[in-house]
């Protein structure tokens, strides 16, 4: 679903120049900044001013902050998730991965990522608004609206913002218990600013995907399909962990793999649900499909593997309900609810089949980025395209007779697919020439906690404490 | 004197205490390994991916012993670590190596030899 | 609190065509399906004719929406609750049941749960309404009301799927660490199908309970009483675990099990102050009541032991405080603030003593459903006929002259007991005499998690990975 | 952020009396209670007999509720913060400070603490007003409001009861590992009483800071430095652990530390954008606020370790997190969103060196809530004073050329400051001369969680459970 | 050549190592057990049960020595492995064990006999 | 009958394990230590304050085997635990024990002596 901005309660320019006056005060930079901001304040106030009193809705305002800070949330969900199903000497370095995107892109996003995506469009290709730079052209009494309920543009920019960031931590479930810190923080800034931001722009910034109409509620392409395919290349490009496949890497702590799940499922409805723009009809079908397609799909996971080997696993539950989740995430406000345990089994059986295709292939996508975000993004897409009702949301779909739509999302997905694996392969090569992608073999065998970040995830069952360890230096 | 190392099942070693307690050994010393016999493991599975765990968690138990209760302690290990049903033991119950101490020393008073046990 | 469902802004016939038909054409029964759903649609909405138009307030659906996240949350919490109080070997199956009981149930709810809950009144017993299936008669743009604020109905069902989904949640507590997992899964089904939603009916769904104006706000007969004694009927149906009570079983974290309660806590916002169907004066005394009641339980407990032997336990304010959560349950929108400081210390002293009983009878109740939810829920619900005040909620209890209404509760209490003895004994005995309820004992001494799920919970503290274990198939 | 309250939506005294008549028949002190009750309500009610029908915003109430809970759902996050840095034999003690001064905190607070800081001013320095003693004079129907937006008293009751009881439980970060459990308890009933109380009534609650016009709009003055000074003064009346700073002391789970940190920065959305009392446009800001700040620190913080000893590590970054949303607290409704990577940035270093300092110095503030919350809430209360704008909230700071307000938050930092100091020297003076303050050695060294609460928090590594335990009693 | 393997209060590990370097011996290993001894155990409880422990946590040291290392070495485990006041031992403070060894070889230069010590 | 005790670093247990299998030697115990010897820690942070840890994690492994299996497993352990390049040996590599055993029990049937391996 396209965010469609409209700012609105612009206050006078004298006002704008009060907020921003001590900012160009401190820099120094009086001249440049104060032209550049007054300037663009003025230019962008112009085609709004037809609403200048935007009543904000509260309603849909608590929805949107509580939405946010849900997905927020989902960061240490997904440190979870992915560091118990790591071996012991990895669990911190894997749940940095998490918190470290978080960090990092947040200030990219309010630097210019922000503007890259949501600023004035050009040629569908990428946003570029220079006032928003830091958020400057960001009053904080704008208001934005997508459905009739205005909130203000802070929330719709953090909302945004934790899109932008949970993408490259998803990446890194490819890399786990290999890959050198600083290059991931590089490459992910390279990757964030020059993939994820003109794909968002694409598809909900007013891009060429967005003006064909593309049917992507909360995600499939930007964050789903992107996070997959950038998890494949990135794992190609690094290598495989040492010792795989050959030997099989135990999970440390499955039992925190399931609360992370557990987590990511609470989160996800922040996600899709939040993804309405408002607290209205729309958010509750995103919400009663989120819900529906997670709980069919663990379900199908399960019964995939029961086929499979006779037994239904806690890794198997928890990584079907992520399955749902990823398909349903484009769906979820364009289709009935009939059809979300479709989607749901038919992402629980896919995802299943497509990780088992990993072994055989023998790439090491450590954590299935690729297998559960990337095939169940670009199998969420296609199935929009099919399911969508136009009782829902306004879009037809394939059942509705609308081939068109479908051909839409094909494109769309195929074209997320192309553009972020040219995209990935790229920066990934830059990083690797430059600094190295990997850590040095002997790090890999201490494990990257000791070996990058000199700590220890567990210590829980060993000897006592104050007898492992002395101070260094005093 | 004789240092008696044991590896038996880990759900023996309740019954394993109890046997011990019967013939008036009241000392010993357990910590967790893992086994490799003739006992097979399990599978394990990762996202559909089985993986074969050939090592087994098995309790050793470590008792000083004076040559007297060598013996005793050695029967009462093998009726309390055999878990086949009606004492019937099985692959896997573990093993008992008997070795030669030197000395022994109780570290509190400083007593050495048999009286430390 | 009843539930009143007001649905309206139904959208005329022909686009409650436009909505199914993909379906219909999709699945082939296109004659049956299409007159069920065509038909019922035109009944159901004549009687909201006269709300045509009916407008969402966003307050209430904001926080209907992030109730209904909080009880999904509840799953991991109350996974963690449970997990830590088992051993090791028994972590990812304890897990397993509060995650696999909410995948199944959200499907059984769709499906027809929803509809037995709370379709069209059959002589004060059952709903039933067949073209709810699938709720293929909901409507995304249906209403529903308690309180004058409306939310969308696909909010309202999905509320109420939490709750039908955490109750056979919570009766997993009671046999833990020796049920089969298929076991398990048959009788979550039949008994939300047999016992829950009946009785669900009974309360909220206009049934005979609903019919006498019982005063249950959040669930004290439907959650916790039903899932107290059904947890005790099944653990005396699959009998004690192999080693209790000689040998205690040491439990495996109980800082899990306090991250578990102070989960559980934060959810239960949402099951309590989300029963008031709104945001507005009766949420905020539900709410406020909720963690007056936590508190004063959790204390209360804690003061217990320490009069019994002198320790104030982590375990034991944990209990407390989930005593206290469950006792204020059906009374948080009923009672003055006052009442719910008495409410909480009769909870965590009461709880205490059903607790110590339980190791004198000598049955295996194993994590206390029926010591906590049971008791603390029957005596929530007398509580609620004594202390409630007309100027909350329009109920006068006993403390207001008003015995009839004590009366009522008593009687819903004992009745949701007996229909919940009988009914969860008879399933359990269906599912005894046909599959089985125990694991082999072989199973019972490895350890659920590997006998069952082929899989370790925790591994962060002994030799090296990689050593362990060697891929069994290529 | 001062809160005005305005009571509302009285009903007649009548009705007031059908309320608490129950009560009041219940503890027969029939003619003293009613009196008070029947008296203050009347009394009360006068001023606000103005707006005598108030509508209460669900938006906003939907808000404030969720971000009740989001606060109450900071003490699992501090709990195991905290827990995952002491060693393996205190985590539960340590998780124990947090959920019992929550369940104490939130007792006290609706005795009498919400009246001490609510009630009608007294000179400046405290509220009193009898008739609120355990909320009798809060009415269900009252409504509150901040900025036009009423909500329910009983919820603005439990936000602010809140932060009451996580301000006792972050000072514990300062005295893990050797205090006693039942002075604990008594030291955070005597210190919420009379240090936190007054100090809350004079920055929020209408006292002289108030009156002052100090800027602190989520308590940098009332829980940051108040906890972060609480808890110096009280680790240097208790003394350093057996052991420090000779022997380091291993943390027990630095991946608990890391999802406490997630859990805190989740929570604080409530608190910080929760200090707006309403869904709008000043939340907004308040959020996307403290987001860049959270962040900004994060990265400094470990840019800080980097030039220190060349390593990021995840407790640098989890702490540096903390340090940013404790800096930005004052100041995320009053500043510009360019100024919060500023003030984030800051944080993170300032406090990085700040804990450095400790090391010098020898003290045993084990957990730095002085390095971290104490530091942070001055600095951040400064900063405030700096770059407050007009246009976000009416306060110009320093920057808009007002010095005043600058020479205000120094004030109100260095009387916070002061007050705690002696407050807290006192009351821990008076705790250690009765009680003690101290566990005995062997209780130090065996740990405190089997040594004072008879229990182990971790048993997941070991030797077979039904081994270790028989039942002592039968 | 002997293994001299003892069993120590966890907590006092430290001052053990000390003492261990004061005589020169620089090389050990350790690891985690459990004991059962003479020292009595100590009661949690499980809402409300009490249930007794009766294995106590224990740290094993395992130090190969050649024989004129054995006494001094004896002697640095007694003085720091003491819990006592001023010294005195404790029930619980643990025992030493002394056995012969046949060889010793250092794996990484395959050293043989004292030489690897 | 002897029982070899080896100390090798964690990940070459594999490898070691293979060097066995190929002298078929099938059974052992292996367990968790912690080593200190010539080969240095590393330093751990905590908010800046650097530590330094002198303990290095280790597997310890127990083969009980007959006189005739003792040069084979231990030329299989050496061969199995070098780290370095090319099976250049490292400090840190670990040590390998020989103690005499003066008897062995399989406890599931009770065979005592050199059968019972
Ligand atoms: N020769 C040996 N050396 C060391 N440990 C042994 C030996 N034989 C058996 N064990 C230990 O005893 C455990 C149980 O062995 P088991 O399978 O019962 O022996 P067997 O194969 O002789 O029946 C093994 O897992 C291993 O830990
Ligand atoms: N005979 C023994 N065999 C094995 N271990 C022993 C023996 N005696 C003592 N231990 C170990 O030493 C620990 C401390 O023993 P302790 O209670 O000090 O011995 P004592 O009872 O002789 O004073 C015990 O917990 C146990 O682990
Ligand atoms: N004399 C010894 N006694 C006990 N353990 C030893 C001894 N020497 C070495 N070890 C164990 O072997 C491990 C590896 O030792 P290493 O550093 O390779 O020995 P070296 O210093 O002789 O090269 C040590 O960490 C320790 O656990």
């Amino acid at each position: 679903m396209a965010w469609k901005q409209r700012r609105s309660g612009k206050p006078p320019l004298e006002a704008a120049w009060a907020y921003h006056r001590p900012m160009v005060w401190l820099i120094g930079l009086t001249i440049a900044v104060s032209l550049l901001a007054g300037g663009s304040c003025a230019a962008a106030s112009v085609p709004h001013l037809k609403s200048p009193v935007v009543k904000i809705d509260t309603g849909s305002t608590a929805w949107m902050m509580a939405s946010t800070a849900l997905v927020m949330f989902m960061i240490p969900g997904l440190a979870l998730f992915y560091a118990g199903m790591v071996r012991k000497k990895n669990v911190l370095a894997t749940m940095m991965h998490s918190y470290s995107a978080l960090v990092l892109v947040i200030l990219q996003w309010i630097l210019f990522g922000y503007m890259l995506g949501f600023g004035t469009d050009h040629g569908g290709l990428i946003g570029w608004n220079p006032a928003d730079i830091l958020l400057i052209g960001v009053n904080p009494h704008h208001a934005v609206s997508q459905s009739g309920h205005y909130i203000p543009e802070t929330v719709f920019c953090m909302f945004q913002a934790m899109f932008a960031m949970i993408t490259p931590a998803v990446i890194a479930g490819s890399i786990v218990e290999r890959m050198k810190f600083s290059s991931f923080l590089l490459f992910v800034l390279l990757w964030t600013t020059f993939v994820y931001d003109p794909l968002v722009h694409w598809v909900w910034g007013g891009g060429w995907l967005n003006q064909l109409h593309v049917a992507d509620f909360a995600g499939g392409t930007v964050v789903e399909i992107a996070s997959g395919v950038g998890g494949l290349m990135l794992s190609l490009l690094i290598g495989r962990r040492n010792g795989y496949p050959n030997q099989v890497l135990q999970p440390s702590s499955l039992a925190l793999t399931l609360l992370g799940a557990g987590i990511l499922w609470f989160g996800w409805y922040g996600f899709n649900a939040g993804s309405a723009g408002a607290a209205d009809g729309l958010a509750g079908i995103a919400f009663i499909n989120t819900t529906v397609a997670a709980a069919a799909a663990g379900f199908a996971w399960n019964m995939a593997e029961y086929v499979h080997h006779q037994r239904m696993s806690t890794l198997g539950l928890a990584s079907g309900i992520v399955a749902g989740l990823v398909a349903i995430t484009p769906a979820c406000g364009f289709v009935a609810i009939w059809a979300s345990p479709i989607i749901g089994i038919l992402a629980g059986v896919v995802c299943y089949l497509a990780v088992q295709v990993k072994a055989k292939l023998g790439y090491d996508d450590s954590l299935d980025a690729f297998g559960v975000h990337g095939v169940g993004g670009f199998l969420g897409m296609l199935l929009t395209g099919i399911f969508a009702v136009a009782a829902v949301n306004g879009v037809r779909g394939m059942l509705q007779g609308n081939i068109h739509q479908f051909l839409i999302q094909l494109l769309a997905a195929v074209s997320t697919v192309a553009f972020v694996a040219i995209g990935t392969l790229a920066i990934g090569w830059i990083v690797k020439v430059t600094i190295g992608l990997r850590v040095p073999e002997v790090v890999e065998v201490e494990g990257l906690d000791l070996g990058i970040h000199g700590e220890t995830g567990w210590d829980i069952g060993a000897l006592p404490e104050s007898a492992i360890v002395s101070p260094a230096e005093s | 004197m004789k240092l008696i190392v044991a590896i038996i099942q880990p759900f023996r070693l309740e019954a394993v205490k109890q046997a011990l307690t019967a013939v008036e050994v009241f000392r010993l010393t357990v910590s967790d390994v893992q086994g490799y016999g003739r006992q097979k493991g399990h599978t394990e599975y990762f996202r559909g991916q089985a993986m074969h765990v050939n090592l087994i968690r098995k309790v050793r138990l470590e008792i000083a012993v004076n040559e007297a209760f060598v013996q005793p302690t050695i029967e009462a290990i093998k009726s309390g670590a055999r878990s086949g049903h009606g004492g019937k033991g099985q692959v896997g119950d573990g093993k008992i190596f008997v070795i030669s101490l030197d000395n022994i020393i109780r570290i509190s008073d400083g007593t050495e030899g048999s009286d430390a046990i």
